[in-house]
């Protein structure tokens, strides 16, 4: 593989502080380096050069997002693409087939993605679509907050043995860190019930929502794991839901991270930062929580944006998915998976007419913009619960340009304008801050900085090149503009390949999966290997030998290695 | 001698992981914990005499054994000199072959469809129109109080399903087993499932919906006129509506009982809809009881590659899927192929005599481990190794939890899996070098 | 008599299937109708006569088999496989799903015809006619 | 109106998706360009000139064109697709999805049209003077925002669930229809002239008018008093009828039922 020279763009590394500096970037053997003698030179003058972009929470792949197409055979006819000779057929709009999925992130500039809710039991299913994703290196956020190993293991205060099942959960899923959705809300779905508050108890497990939560960052932080916990707090979607939000950001308050980055990423933020107490007076509280993310060192949140129009809903928080198709009467899946988690799908349409729509709109906008550290919030969609992930690019311009948002205002109910601030917002982010928020924010929060989400010697060589002139183009202005450029970049590097020129593929390649592999001392293994078989004997309905996913699912299996002997 | 412990069960959709098979010198001697199908299955894998062992093209009307490579060559010019040819079966073999044979699809333009076409496809159609609430089979095993089998018989069709899942075993909430359940069984026939049942309820044939209607109606808390509906009287719908709104956790398996007959996908859409009716007032699920071993496979591979489930249509480089227009039995009917590929299934048997009539008329090829009816018609026959016994792979079992099939033993010389062959005659499609002549023998 | 006819899985048939289609276990599990008793007393058949299934779609001679899953007078049952399915209907109603379950049948006694085997039942139903 | 007339050759066994017939395809177009108009069977690509005879005058405008179809095509699919304006005559019979997604302008069938005709219907209007098939003025699988605007007529028979998911729009069947009219409804007319069982199943609002007998109903469904010639929009029809509502499985249901009395 010969190299490349990136050659006069402007340069957006936030990781290594360089904010539109005209400089080359070297690639030689998929690597950025210092210089590179047999090259060859793609002119960059005039465009703007980003690290690939890094996706932390998306619903990329595995039963759930099958489900979803399942559920949505409509949602197929949209966004078709017959096959060509380096592409394999194409469709779906909410609910994308695997192979659509990774040419969709790669013509974003993206390079990176973790899909953002692996149920345990059904991981080899994730993995296999995976697999199906090009063009992407992967990972995959692994349930945990309603695991009955863990529920009875915080409860009794055994927090190394549940460090220790941890560490062997995910080695054997090949999941890359610990996600927590609804916690303690998911067993209690097993009986159609849920829990409603950080202190109501999870039925027969005698356990709390605070204690999962606070029981699983310690964990988290004796393994010092890569990323922090992930956390889908409760009450998600519910009308003044923000307190509940607000009590879940004290939870961890004087722990020290093991690393350097958050102890709790508050995920897709927009959806739990609800006030008023009824449909009727549903308002934004985004301005609460923003400040609470702003006076809280150990918080950083992604924003779950949503963008008006049709798209599925899926979640590990089964009961939320019950309430949401309750709501709308819509056709509605619901998938309780044993010991473990209980995920629902629901189609949701997000209407400009739709009060609560106007302000769920105007929240995650509002969040980003009132958060002050860039670093603190970061773009998502939850795809596709807010929106599909391919409509970054309006958000990125709803971000940069006040002007924009005005504009949508005027088209969407008044709602908007009445129950937020968000009318009241100057504030318009620059490309430092869009680059900080779609890739170097999120690969430090995953903990991959140190070869993710940045431009500097070492790095693995994933680049953007936007056809955007940072000296021409005014964003505040020209926004309609931004959206386009950011939905097509001018090349896409994967590891050191152009893989996509002019917003087309032309390359079509297969990105590394990235999982942990932790490490701990063997004789708590040795204990917790005796209850995870006695569980498995008695409770599980395969048998523990069928269960780890095989390497052999995995493209490039990377394993993150992780010394965690000293827990105990 | 060498003993495997811990597995899988490649015949229903039951997905047996529990397996224990003895093997001497290449041959299965003892297979324990499997069902007489499951044991029949593995016992058969040894019996080569009644296996398919050689290629065969048919020459002047007959069947004659070739080499390997004519076979694959006959096939690929088979399925590329065609129009609109028909890639039908898969429901036997492991998503690997699935994934291989959705690309051909697409290289030759065809139309891709499995057995869900004649079993669940229906089940399928509902899940479009009304969702699926449902669950993993350990939750029914720990949680579930009132377990409903309607229009299946897992007594023949999943001998093991009732003891290790629902009414038999032991779960964590369910500490007695059997002593904590109630099994209720709603059928046309008394069947081998009914007779264990606490009740059993018999519904006219052809009369399902009306049942679920008037059921859904006295759940939403409606009044039911008639004396009788479907053949049930009021008293006893209205003690089952209640019994369903009482019950922990309930669990409604249907079967081909209800999808097969008057009414097809709406009986499901109905029963989807009852099921979520009762999540008002209790926790309730609802599981089709898919038949083969991996058919469920089948429909997740072609949903996450292709958008659909099942029966697609690659005719414009595209997916198009409208079952009625482009399932199997509907296009051979209106004689729309003009070549197939049938794999891991038997459609001779099992396709109406309409369907079959023009499979016979055009010509196609089979893969399989044993002859058929289906290979018996056939212009291009390929012997295959048989996934989870002779070759790795993986299955989706009836709730969508995969395993890794396992293998035991090696195929007979010079028999590949699969995987490999799809391989090959996909690459003769393309035109590419054939692969190596000699036989590689499934991993 | 006209009965409706009913088509589905058993063990036997499962268990003969893996053992192979060509051998006469094969036939024996499937070439067989399960008729309720007196159903069969009305047509005066018993067990192991062979009757003649007739259908819109064709005709096939089956061993009559009293029900174990009686009473359901005017409904009979075949195991999946070849002698059920040259008779079952075709259309699928635009859904893909033919009618495996429900269709009419008029069944006749047939006292000492033969039972083909699934082989003779293909070769005697379907012609290849190409070349 | 300008005519332009598509005389079949041989149709391919294939199915031909002719999704090019269309007055708004057809408008400004030469002749020329009308037959080399791409059509598809099976993996293959042809030309609409291949599959018909074209001749006549082409229009400037879908409103001005008229396209006449001067016999049977048992194998062609998908003619208007999406059309919004002119008029299409077939004069013989078609295959499926005649009429989908059209939003105006007229279709005249006079023979009939295969399953999936006139779904996702928007407007305009499908007259179709023999039977129709299955899924007349159908939704595709899963769209619960089924048919919304427009009219479609059959003077002959229709097949399963005819109306599925209806979301507006009417649809008069005079002959008899097969199970399942009018399921899933929400809102609309549906008019037939009689129908065998499960009428208006799951239905939660619009109107389904039986002229005829139905042989069974569905016992979901509550008679709610007799009405002697109701209206339903701005159609009225003779007759005593009894009224029903339904389909009560479903919470909140407001589908109306009229079977006419004998």
């Amino acid at each position: 593989m010969s190299g490349l020279i990136l050659k006069n763009g402007y340069v957006y590394d936030p990781l290594n502080g360089i904010k539109g500096e005209k400089m080359d970037i070297c690639i030689e053997n998929g690597k950025i380096v210092e210089e590179v003698s047999d090259a060859k030179v793609i002119d960059c003058s005039g465009k703007v050069v980003m690290p690939g972009g890094v996706e932390i929470h998306s619903h990329l792949a595995g039963g759930k997002v099958n489900v979803g197409r399942m559920l949505r055979p409509e949602d197929h006819l949209k966004n078709v693409y017959p096959k060509t000779k380096l592409t394999r057929a194409a469709n779906g709009y909410s609910t994308p087939s695997t192979f659509l999925t990774g040419y969709l992130y790669a013509k974003l500039g993206y390079t990176t993605a973790f899909t953002a809710a692996l149920p345990p039991l059904m991981a080899r299913h994730t993995h296999e679509e995976l697999h199906d994703i090009p063009m992407l290196d992967k990972g995959a956020l692994t349930l945990m907050g309603n695991n009955w190993f863990i529920m009875r293991y915080l409860k009794r205060g055994d927090v190394e043995l549940a460090a220790a099942f941890v560490a062997w959960l995910l080695k054997a899923v090949k999941g890359y860190a610990i996600k927590v959705v609804n916690p303690g809300g998911g067993e209690a779905w097993g009986w159609g019930r849920d829990v409603r508050s950080l202190d109501d108890p999870v039925p027969h497990f005698d356990i709390t929502p605070r204690e999962i939560i606070s029981g699983l960052v310690k964990v988290n932080e004796m393994l010092a794991l890569p990323h922090s916990i992930h956390l889908h707090a409760n009450n998600l979607g519910r009308v003044g839901n923000f307190a509940t939000t607000l009590e879940t950001m004290q939870v961890p308050n004087g722990t020290k991270p093991a690393r350097e980055r958050q102890v709790l990423q508050l995920t897709h933020a927009q959806f739990h930062s609800y006030g008023g107490d009824s449909w009727k007076n549903f308002a934004s509280e985004a301005e609460s929580i923003a400040k609470a993310v702003n006076s809280n060192e150990n918080v950083i949140i992604d924003i779950g944006q949503v963008v008006f129009g049709d798209t599925t809903t899926m979640t590990a928080d089964g009961p939320m998915e019950y309430y949401l198709s309750s709501l709308t009467g819509l056709k509605w899946a619901n998938k309780n998976i044993e010991l473990e988690t209980s995920p629902g799908v629901t189609p949701f349409v997000y209407s400009k007419r739709s009060p609560v729509s106007a302000v769920q709109w105007a929240v995650g906008l509002e969040l980003a913009l009132h958060i002050n550290d860039a670093w603190k919030v970061l773009l998502t969609t939850d795809h596709p619960n807010g929106a599909p992930f391919f409509k970054y690019p309006t958000i990125i311009a709803w971000l940069m340009s006040s002007k924009y948002r005005e504009e949508t205002m005027k088209e969407v109910h008044s709602a908007a304008q009445k129950n937020t601030t968000l009318a009241t917002i100057d504030r318009e982010y620059d490309f430092y801050e869009i680059a900080t928020i779609t890739r170097a924010g999120q690969a430090k929060s995953l903990g991959i900085q140190e070869t993710k989400g940045h431009l500097g010697v070492g790095a693995d060589a994933d680049v953007a090149v936007y056809d955007i002139n940072p000296e021409e183009i005014d964003p505040s202005r020209d926004y309609k503009l931004i959206e386009e450029k950011f939905a097509r970049t001018s090349y896409t590097i994967k590891g050191g390949e152009i893989v996509v020129k002019d917003g087309e593929i032309v390359k079509v390649v297969q990105g590394k999966t990235l999982y942990i592999d932790a490490r701990v001392d063997e004789s708590l293994e040795r204990e917790v290997m005796r209850d995870i078989d006695y569980y498995f004997k008695r409770f599980y309905s395969v048998n523990l030998a069928n269960y780890p996913v095989q390497e052999v699912y995995l493209t490039n299996p990377t394993p993150v290695q992780i010394d965690a002997t000293n827990v105990r | 001698m060498q003993r495997y412990t811990d597995v899988i069960c490649s015949f229903c959709g039951t997905l047996c992981d529990d397996i224990e098979v003895v093997v001497e010198d290449n041959k299965i001697v003892d297979v324990k914990h499997a069902c007489r199908i499951g044991t029949a299955k593995f016992l058969a894998s040894n019996d080569y005499e009644h296996r398919l062992l050689k290629p065969m093209v048919r020459k002047n009307g007959k069947l004659v054994e070739v080499s390997l490579d004519e076979a694959i060559e006959e096939a690929a010019r088979i399925l590329k000199d065609a129009t609109k040819p028909l890639l039908y079966g898969w429901s036997s073999t492991s998503c690997e072959a699935h994934s291989v044979g959705v690309e051909l699809a697409e290289e030759l333009g065809g139309v891709i469809d499995n057995t869900t076409t004649v079993c669940h496809g229906p089940s399928v159609l509902a899940i479009h129109d009304a969702g699926y609430i449902s669950c993993t089979l350990g939750e029914v095993k720990n949680r579930a109080d009132l377990i409903i089998y309607w229009g299946a018989n897992p007594m023949h069709g999943h001998p093991r399903h009732l003891s290790r899942y629902s009414i038999f075993p032991r779960g964590y909430f369910r500490e007695r087993g059997q002593q904590d359940r109630e099994l209720i069984v709603i059928d046309v026939r008394k069947t081998d499932t009914a007779k264990i049942a606490n009740k059993f309820i018999k519904v006219n044939y052809g009369e399902d919906y009306e049942l679920i209607s008037a059921l859904r109606k006295v759940v939403n808390g409606g009044e039911l006129r008639e004396e009788s509906v479907a053949g049930v009287p009021r008293e006893e719908i209205i003690a089952l509506a209640e019994k369903m709104k009482n019950a922990q956790f309930g669990v409604l398996f249907f079967g081909m009982g209800l999808t097969q007959s008057y009414g097809r996908h709406r009986n499901i859409d109905n029963a989807i809809n009852l099921v979520r009716d009762l999540n008002a007032h209790t926790k309730f699920v609802i599981m089709a009881m898919r038949g083969h071993y991996n058919v469920t496979g089948f429909n997740e591979v072609l949903s996450w590659q292709a958008g659909f489930p099942y029966a697609v249509d690659f005719g414009r480089g595209y997916a198009w899927y409208n079952p009625g227009e482009t399932t199997a039995n509907d296009v051979l009917q209106r004689g729309e192929c003009d070549a197939a590929l049938i794999i891991a299934s038997d459609p001779v048997s099992h396709f109406p005599r309409k369907s079959i009539e023009h499979l016979a008329r055009i010509p196609f090829i089979a893969i399989d481990i044993h002859p058929t009816p289906t290979t018996q018609l056939a212009d291009v026959v390929i012997p295959s190794a048989i996934a989870g016994i002779e070759v790795e792979g993986t299955a989706y079992r009836m709730d969508a939890v995969p395993l890794r099939l396992r293998k035991v033993k090696e195929p007979p010389e010079g028999v590949l899996s699969d995987v490999e062959i799809l391989r090959r005659i996909l690459a003769r499609v393309r035109g590419e070098e054939a692969l190596t002549a000699k036989a590689e023998v499934a991993k | 008599m006209e009965i409706t006819l009913i088509t589905g899985r058993t063990v036997a048939q499962g268990e003969a299937m893996e053992k192979g289609k060509i051998g006469e276990g094969f036939t024996k599990a499937c070439a067989v109708i399960e008729l309720d008793p007196e159903d069969m007393s009305k047509l005066g058949a018993y067990e192991g006569d062979e009757v003649r299934v007739k259908t819109d779609s064709g005709e096939v001679v089956v061993v009559a088999k009293k029900s174990s899953s009686a009473p359901h007078p005017g409904v009979a049952f075949i195991p999946m496989g070849p002698w059920a399915n040259v008779i079952v209907g075709g259309d699928t109603e635009s859904t893909g799903m033919p009618p495996f379950k429900g269709t009419k049948a008029e069944i006749t006694l047939a006292k000492g015809e033969r039972v083909l085997s699934a082989a003779e039942l293909v070769a005697q139903i379907y012609t290849k006619d190409k070349e | 109106m300008k005519e332009v007339v598509l005389t079949p050759k041989e149709q391919p066994s294939y199915g031909l998706i002719a999704e090019c017939i269309s007055c708004d395809v057809f408008a400004g177009k030469s002749i020329d360009e009308i037959k080399a108009l791409p059509v598809y069977y099976g993996n293959k690509q042809g030309e609409l000139g291949d599959f018909f005879e074209i001749s006549g005058e082409v229009a400037s405008s879908a409103e001005e064109q008229r396209i006449v179809i001067a016999g049977d095509v048992p194998k062609t699919r998908w003619i208007g697709k999406e059309m919004s304006a002119g008029e299409i005559v077939v004069k013989g019979s078609a295959e499926m999805y005649v009429g989908a997604w059209m939003r105006g302008g007229k279709i005249i069938v006079e023979g009939n049209v295969g399953a999936f005709s006139g779904m996702l219907m928007q407007g305009g209007e499908l007259y179709v003077k023999g039977n129709a098939g299955d899924y007349l003025g159908c939704s595709y699988r899963g769209e619960w925002r089924g048919m919304r605007g427009g009219t479609i007529i059959v003077e002959g028979n229709a097949g399963m669930e005819v109306g599925q998911n209806l979301n507006g729009g009417r649809i008069f069947v005079k002959g008899s229809v097969e199970s399942f009219a009018g399921v899933r409804m929400k809102k609309g007319l549906l008019v037939v002239g009689s129908a065998t069982d499960r009428v208006g199943a799951q239905m939660v609002g619009g109107t389904i008018v039986v002229l005829g007998n139905v042989l069974r109903l569905l016992p979901s469904f509550d008679p709610a008093g007799e009405v002697e010639n109701p209206s339903v929009a701005d159609e009225s029809f003779e007759g005593v009828f009894n009224k029903y509502t339904g389909d009560h499985a479903e919470r909140h249901a407001k589908g109306v039922l009229y079977v006419r009395k004998e």
